[in-house]
């Protein structure tokens, strides 16, 4: 499969072993960054990320920051992305089955490297069960984000980019 | 003290009744959007998104069976960050770092004493401002 | 298929019947060495433990509100391996690693969903024996 | 306070991090290794661990395996230890507060480390407070372990190492 991954500058260590991992595994990946610890925002790539999966660059997504929170709430915030913030292999098997994400969060500091493994396994080869119930299910939740093209406007988070390098936000 | 708005789906139904007697003891006031405990949640976890965007209270609380669907429709209205959790240290970060306003539970995934201080944890926790408030801005510029 | 010994304190006697039934779904035999519910966790996990070594079992589940006692008292058996465990992962990885014949659980801290995968994988999972022989010859040595 | 730490070869980062931790909170550290990531045994660390918490040489003791079960499990075998192995705060504040655990046990491979730190925060703020019912739940707990050796015992593993570097275990 192709997996696109993203993560923010805090654990870019643990975003490098998971893109291996997949690698090791046979699967494609699509890095989206960050490549480095240099203090970034991961709105940026958890939108990245997610992009790569609504343009069907990607079949599926995984992305990390500290607690997960942050960069799977940027994610679920693009229209067609169905994410899920998991922290233990049985969340992430139903919610792949039943509700057909496409995208998995994690915590790098809340999780450790089995168990992201044990659940990234799960994540790839868990599918889609679909039933009346939950296609509607899906159907709703899909149909909350009007269609918009944020996940391939590149220019949406200049403004706020722009301020932080001007000094319009505070550094701690 | 928090004004605490929580809502659940059937399958969250128990856990919430706990919860909310756990708050209130707490010393926490809670509005109960599902009291009926009939809804899906998609259904319950609107009422609770919409009630914080009305501003009837500070911190949502939704409950389903692993708290992977309150969070996507948590997160698909614009404004609402919501932070799916199990444990009370993500519970404690995300309302420091990310300032989400809203958590979502699992009751098959949390036992009663680790769900009691996630919402203890989360309805005490205030953002810490500074350097996070450009992430914030991001995330409130979507969806 | 496995024959599995399963025992509660007071806390842990609600999860204990759930997830007596759940392994019987499945297929396993279940000897429940605590069915009033009477006890404390020393007692009944001493029940489970002492079970598992005559042999009237192959794995052990012991149940308290958090985990903590049984694993401990589980423990202070000379040749049980008990593992405190709330997630899947873990009750794989001790299987496979530590040849654990015990598991301690946390009604309090596991929601049942979770409780039920991690029984599952524990009354499945078998130690992959080679280099870990030493670490369980070392353990056995003791106390 | 004083605090023995100990951790097998697949954790070292993770326990050096810890040591690290601990110090700029003010503790002194009596780190049992082990100290680089050659390949050896659980048992050996955190039977040593343990031993500096039961000969009062450190107030409390951390121990790190991959999952934690078997270091944490070897620690629990000495007389005069109550451990736990937790991937929770909750559960340490109260193993701490009732059972005065005197040794924690956390997997490196399970826990992400911001998780981590804040349980060791726990387990070092939190007071044991003493009632007649968890007094005799403690007293059944150590009274299961007959006075002996075992943690001053430092040949008692001899008779294992010498088998595996005879050869005599397999080397996967």
């Amino acid at each position: 499969m192709k997996i696109s991954i993203g993560c923010d500058h805090i654990v870019t260590d643990i975003k490098n072993h998971i893109g291996k991992y997949l690698e090791s595994k046979g699967h494609e990946v699509i890095d989206n960054g960050t490549y480095d610890h240099e203090r970034t925002h991961y709105p940026i790539y958890g939108k990245k990320t997610a992009a790569k999966v609504v343009n069907k660059e990607a079949d599926l997504g995984i992305v990390i920051c500290g607690t997960g929170v942050g960069i799977t709430t940027s994610a679920t915030k693009i229209k067609g992305i169905r994410a899920t913030l998991v922290r233990d292999v049985e969340t992430v098997r139903y919610a792949r089955e039943e509700l057909n994400v496409n995208v998995i969060g994690i915590g790098g500091r809340i999780c450790g490297v089995g168990l992201i493994e044990n659940i990234i396994d799960v994540f790839l080869e868990t599918k889609y069960k679909e039933t009346p119930e939950n296609k509607a299910l899906i159907e709703k939740i899909d149909a909350m984000i009007e269609d918009n093209e944020q996940a391939n406007d590149e220019t949406m988070f200049d403004e706020f980019i722009e301020k932080w390098n001007n000094g319009g936000y505070p550094a701690e | 003290m928090s004004k605490v708005i929580i809502g659940a789906d059937t399958k969250g139904f128990e856990l919430k009744e706990h919860l909310k007697n756990y708050l209130k003891e707490l010393g926490h006031e809670v509005i109960d959007k599902t009291p009926e405990g009939d809804l899906d949640f998609v259904e319950s976890t609107k009422l609770v998104a919409e009630a914080i965007l009305n501003k009837e209270g500070d911190r949502g609380i939704a409950i389903d069976e692993y708290g992977a669907g309150s969070f996507m429709v948590g997160n698909k209205h614009k404004n609402i960050i919501c932070a799916q959790v199990s444990d009370e240290h993500s519970s404690k970060m995300t309302r420091d770092h990310n300032n989400a306003s809203m958590i979502a539970l699992g009751s098959g995934i949390v036992g009663k004493k680790v769900a009691e201080k996630i919402v203890e944890t989360f309805a005490k926790a205030e953002y810490a401002g500074g350097r996070h408030q450009i992430r914030i801005d991001m995330l409130n510029k979507m969806c």
